[in-house]
């Protein structure tokens, strides 16, 4: 089973990088850019098929190590 | 003669490896804010180490792409000596001058210490005069990698210009601080006029600050 | 007692303040406050801000003497280092935001002391970290330390200034309440420091750097609470680090800086637009008006009270010339950082807040600084503990080797190099002696002299005789400078205690305050800047009494740098101090026989000044070839130090435990080569320094005479794969 | 326009991050992880409503700042 999680920043807390990578697209030319958000993408394969337990356990991942919950919100999809 | 030293926002070895040429040569490099487009006449280009751009997306991504860089590319194809050290190598490789990537370290972390390196290519300017040297690294993505494909082309080209080793010039696992293949610690061009290095010369360019072997990559091009 | 106000008084409580507290604001203004007004009091008056418990007890430091330029009280301490040059300092906590935020805690912590010394108008050189974790054991620790150090590293590395040094100390009275104190040290020109206090009537108030987002509202009102189970929950939003603007926010200050423009600057740290522009106003003794409509908004539809309370990092606060303000922009402009003109210096002597055309905030400066409370919380001193006397029976000496491992294996005494290796320790090509030795070694660039760092603190020692304890902390540093060959300076200091309002708590204060100042004055060692950060508690648990001190010391010749590093074979190893055998509250106790027990050393001071100008005096003459301080871990421990560093072996006369492990004040080890000796030892008996020949440097091992020995490599693998080890 | 940009380790280059990911999952003890890959994911706010065109910019600003197509492979979509 491969899934798929997706680690962004909460809403208001700053994002530098997001920042910088959306100046320096304006510098080199693309217009009508509101804002860049940079985020995690991380993908684990994972024996069984049982979606449920699966879900469970990854998020229970996020929790324990993946996120930074503090600053971070989470999410979880099994393709 | 004449040298160049790159400045991005972000840059902080800039004025140490200044410091170091001026050392060395005698004359003081000029500054090139990276906003400039063209660059004079220069003996030797240096794209210096520090984060630039925060090191924000990728190292040296942001970079890459500044106004300057085409002229940097110009003047390298034309055939001036050019070095990118540590942040600066990372912005060569960005900007395909050099090839192969540069990863995370496989510790996951920062590591600034003291390593040997060993020329692997004799031929260059900047590794004629160097054999087994001492000197800093400083970096979190260091780890350099290649395809197989690349590998073969850069090994068969003799571009591999330093590899990491121990203090008797052993290249082991042991010696390897970062991960890289093969133990690559720098790689040139392949008309051999540019110089990509993780370990930072320009700060064992002085024995104050515990080895001056780091001199000998600029003696070729400064001399 | 009744409520008699209009406001909730849950507000007014969740804002920190206590009832009297209200009632002096309700007093002042003649009106009740409305939120944001609430919420600017309630800033100013916290802890952190105010100084309210500390205040009257930091006044007591000695903070004069012939080197200082600038005592406490402005952004960071100013001393002379000779030929025009100024070294500025400044040590501060980040306790709070580092627990619940390791690394981005640990991160905004590094860039806020940056900021203290760069609007100075020094560019930083060297920064320090003084750091306390729980018990190893503790399931949080490894996680903490891990954030922490990776935090400080992320900061410091991007912004490209060396972490040179530090300290680390694991105890479980720090299990809920870690400590994370940084240290920026800076260099300027004497005749180009800048100052806060805002002037010239009309003049306009500018703000540069990021953008104000809502990050860490109440921040300054958490440092000042103590945590309870809750604490992790109520997340506030964390202040997240940008090193990379804040380099800009450095290069495009120190830019504007050789210009005269700059009348006042002030950084937005804890309680940002808040805490900076009341400052400004306060030492300037005029008014400011600001239109927060014209500050730099990071977020939609913020209000007064969120723009005045946000702690959004890399900020600054400046009053300008008139007319320069175009110049000023562009400089601003070309490094991509946000430029406004919020405002201007009034006459009025208040805080006019506008923002829409409304006025939202209205506060005679006055009330907020000089009405600020300010308490003499009682206090009790706790008797020291009783000495203890070991039981020399039940102790072989065989063992000596076996424990001599166990303790530089042991996290409070092993290297500390999976640490600094994270750190860029190098850049600026100034770091003459790298982590690792008793002081950290910077050169001022294109000179030939440099400036010794060192931190230190024992909280153990604080705890059992908070007097000894704090002038043990001030005393370590000065040790720790001497050793390098430094002339000791000034220090500044970072107060870390648990509740005030306890007795026993506010005793230790008092006590450590008054050994502080005790050293500082024999040893003509004054304090020019610190921190206080109080409330360090955990569901009533507080930390040990954590006086943090940072050292500065001055090398005139970089050539008479001392390091710890044994040298060379075949030279002559002394011990200077006297070896009386105090093993009350030692390492050996704790690590070898479990037993935190017995009385704190204690120093005599005036042996302490004569044994450290003696060292200088070697040094000077260029007579020793390496010298150490015997700190925590004792004789032995400290023998194997230098061995370790300098991979040199040495061969020591027999003794026994107490001898070997004894933590006795005042006492030095130097390495000398066989033509000095005589010379050396006249010298001592001229003094009247006590001096002892304690053994010899060898190849590779480290033997004691009828003891044992270990080869100085097994040694090494043994101190560094601690840390290795634990953060796996 | 929110644009969702995904950024991934093209299949034979190493991933340190992803593997050290792996171990330590394993070490808080979960189990049947075969591997994990660690990307980015990138939100960038556009103005504008015309899929195309933006879908066209966007893999523009990906070959051009994004993505590094020595060692990594992207894909862009819109909402
Ligand atoms: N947190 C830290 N960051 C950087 N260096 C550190 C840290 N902790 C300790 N060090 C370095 O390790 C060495 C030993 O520290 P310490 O045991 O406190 O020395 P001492 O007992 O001589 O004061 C010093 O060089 C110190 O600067
Ligand atoms: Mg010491």
């Amino acid at each position: 089973m491969l899934a798929k999680i997706h680690i962004t920043l909460k809403k208001d807390v700053l994002d530098p990088q997001g920042k910088v990578i959306a100046n320096s697209l304006s510098n080199l030319g693309f217009e009508g850019i509101q804002s860049v958000r940079q985020g995690k993408y991380i993908e684990i394969m994972l024996d069984g098929n049982d979606k449920n337990t699966a879900t469970n356990k990854l998020n229970e991942m996020c929790e324990k190590l993946l996120a930074n919950l503090v600053i971070e919100d989470y999410s979880v999809e099994i393709d | 003669m004449k040298s160049h030293v790159i400045v991005f926002p972000g840059s902080n070895c800039d004025r140490d490896v200044a410091v170091a040429i001026k050392n060395i040569s005698g004359s003081t490099p000029d500054m090139v804010w990276h906003k400039n487009t063209s660059i004079q006449e220069s003996d030797l280009i240096v794209v210096p180490g520090g984060f630039s751009y925060g090191d924000y997306l990728r190292c040296g991504a942001i970079a890459s792409t500044s106004p300057v860089i085409n002229e940097v590319i110009n003047k390298a194809k034309a055939g001036v000596p050019v070095i990118g050290i540590c942040n600066g190598f990372q912005i060569l490789i960005e900007t395909s001058l050099l090839d192969g990537a540069l990863i995370r370290n496989k510790t996951l972390s920062f590591i600034c210490k003291d390593v040997y390196i060993k020329p692997e290519n004799s031929s260059s300017i900047f590794t004629e005069y160097n054999s087994v040297a001492k000197m800093p690294i400083a970096h979190n993505e260091g780890n350099y990698f290649a395809s197989d494909d690349t590998l073969k082309k850069i090994k068969d080209h003799d571009q591999i210009a330093f590899k990491y080793c121990d203090a008797d010039g052993l290249v082991n696992e042991e010696s390897n601080p970062n991960g890289s293949l093969d133990n690559i610690a720098g790689i040139l061009n392949d008309r051999k006029n540019v110089l990509g290095l993780m370990p930072h010369p320009e700060r064992a360019a002085e024995i104050t600050l515990g080895s001056d072997q780091g001199k000998n990559i600029f003696e070729g091009v400064l001399r | 007692m009744d409520w008699s106000y209009n406001i909730e008084k849950s507000l007014v409580e969740s804002h920190g303040l206590k009832i009297d507290e209200f009632d002096s604001i309700v007093q002042g203004l003649g009106r009740e406050p409305n939120l944001t007004e609430l919420g600017i009091f309630s800033a100013m008056w916290n802890e952190h801000c105010s100084y309210k418990s500390s205040k009257y007890w930091l006044k007591k430091l000695p903070t004069s003497g012939d080197r200082v330029v600038q005592g406490p009280g402005e952004n960071a301490g100013v001393i002379d280092i000779d030929d025009g040059d100024v070294a500025v300092f400044k040590m501060e906590s980040h306790n709070h935001p580092s627990y619940i935020e390791p690394y981005q805690g640990a991160a905004t912590g590094v860039g806020g002391i940056l900021r203290d010394v760069f609007t100075m108008g020094a560019r930083p050189i060297a920064n320090l970290n003084a750091l306390r974790f729980g018990d190893s054991t503790h399931p949080k620790t490894k996680h903490l330390l891990t954030g922490v150090v990776e935090g400080i590293g992320g900061y410091g590395n991007c912004i490209g200034i060396p972490t040179v040094g530090g300290e680390v100390n694991f105890h479980s009275s720090y299990n809920g309440n870690i400590l994370v104190n940084a240290m920026t040290v800076g260099i300027a020109k004497k005749d180009k420091i800048f100052y806060s206090a805002a002037a010239g009537i009309g003049n306009p108030v500018v703000y540069v750097g990021s953008k104000t987002g809502r990050d860490g509202i109440h921040g300054a009102t958490m440092a000042s609470a103590e945590f309870d189970d809750d604490s992790e929950d109520k997340k506030p939003t964390v202040q997240v680090g940008d090193p990379f603007t804040e380099k800009l926010l450095l290069e495009a200050c120190l830019e504007l800086m050789k210009e005269k423009a700059i009348i006042a600057i002030q950084d937005m740290g804890a309680a940002g637009l808040t805490s900076s522009s009341i400052e400004m106003a306060s030492k300037g003794n005029v008014g400011l008006e600001i239109d927060l409509t014209k500050v730099p908004m990071r977020a939609s539809n913020m209000t007064a009270y969120e723009l005045m309370l946000s702690e959004s990092q890399e900020r600054m606060l400046m009053v300008l010339e008139p007319g320069k303000e175009d110049m000023a922009r562009n400089i601003f402009k070309k490094w991509d950082l946000e430029f406004e003109i919020i405002g201007r210096v009034t006459d009025t002597k208040n805080l006019v807040l506008n923002m829409h055309g409304k006025e939202e905030a209205c506060i005679p400066i006055n009330i907020l600084v000089e009405d600020a409370p300010e308490y003499q919380r009682e206090y009790t001193v706790r008797d020291p503990a009783a000495e203890y006397h070991l039981d020399k029976a039940s102790l072989n000496n065989k063992t000596i080797i076996d424990d001599l491992v166990k303790m530089i294996s042991h996290p409070n005494l092993c290297s500390r190099r999976w640490i600094w290796e994270q750190y860029d320790h190098m850049v600026m090509t100034d770091t003459l002696v790298r982590p690792g030795s008793d002081a950290a070694v910077v050169r001022v660039h294109g000179t030939n002299k440099a400036i010794a760092l060192s931190t230190d603190c024992s909280p153990t020692y604080c705890k059992h005789n908070s007097f000894e304890g704090g002038k043990h902390a001030v005393v370590e540093t000065w040790r720790n400078l001497i050793a390098s060959g430094a002339e000791p300076i000034a220090i500044t200091d970072c107060m870390n205690f648990g509740n005030p309002e306890k007795p026993e708590i506010m005793g230790e204060f008092v006590e450590c305050i008054r050994g502080m100042t005790e050293a500082c004055s024999v040893l003509s060692y004054p304090v020019v800047s610190g921190n206080v950060s109080l409330y360090n508690e955990t569901n009533g648990e507080g930390i040990y009494p954590t006086p943090a001190i940072g050292g500065v010391g001055l090398i005139k010749d970089i050539k008479k740098i001392k390091t710890l590093a044994l040298k060379e074979l075949n030279s002559k190893i002394y011990t200077i101090g006297k070896n009386e055998g105090h093993i009350g509250n030692t390492q050996f106790l704790s690590i070898i026989l479990n037993k935190e027990i017995g009385s704190t050393p204690t120093i005599n001071l005036s042996e302490e000044l004569k044994n450290g100008r003696f060292i200088l005096e070697l040094v000077n003459q260029d007579l020793i070839l390496s010298s150490h301080d015997i700190g925590e871990g004792g004789l032995l421990v400290a023998v194997a130090e230098m061995a370790m560093s300098g991979e040199i072996g040495a061969s020591i006369n027999t003794n026994d435990h107490t001898y070997f492990f004894s933590e006795d004040q005042s006492r030095y080890l130097i390495e000398v080569s066989p033509n000095n000796e005589g010379k050396i030892n006249q010298m001592a008996l001229d003094s009247n320094i006590a001096i002892e020949l304690i053994g010899e440097t060898i190849k590779d091992d480290l033997i004691i005479t009828d003891i044992g020995q270990i080869s100085v490599q097994n040694l090494k693998l043994k101190s560094e794969s601690w840390f290795p080890n634990f953060t796996k």
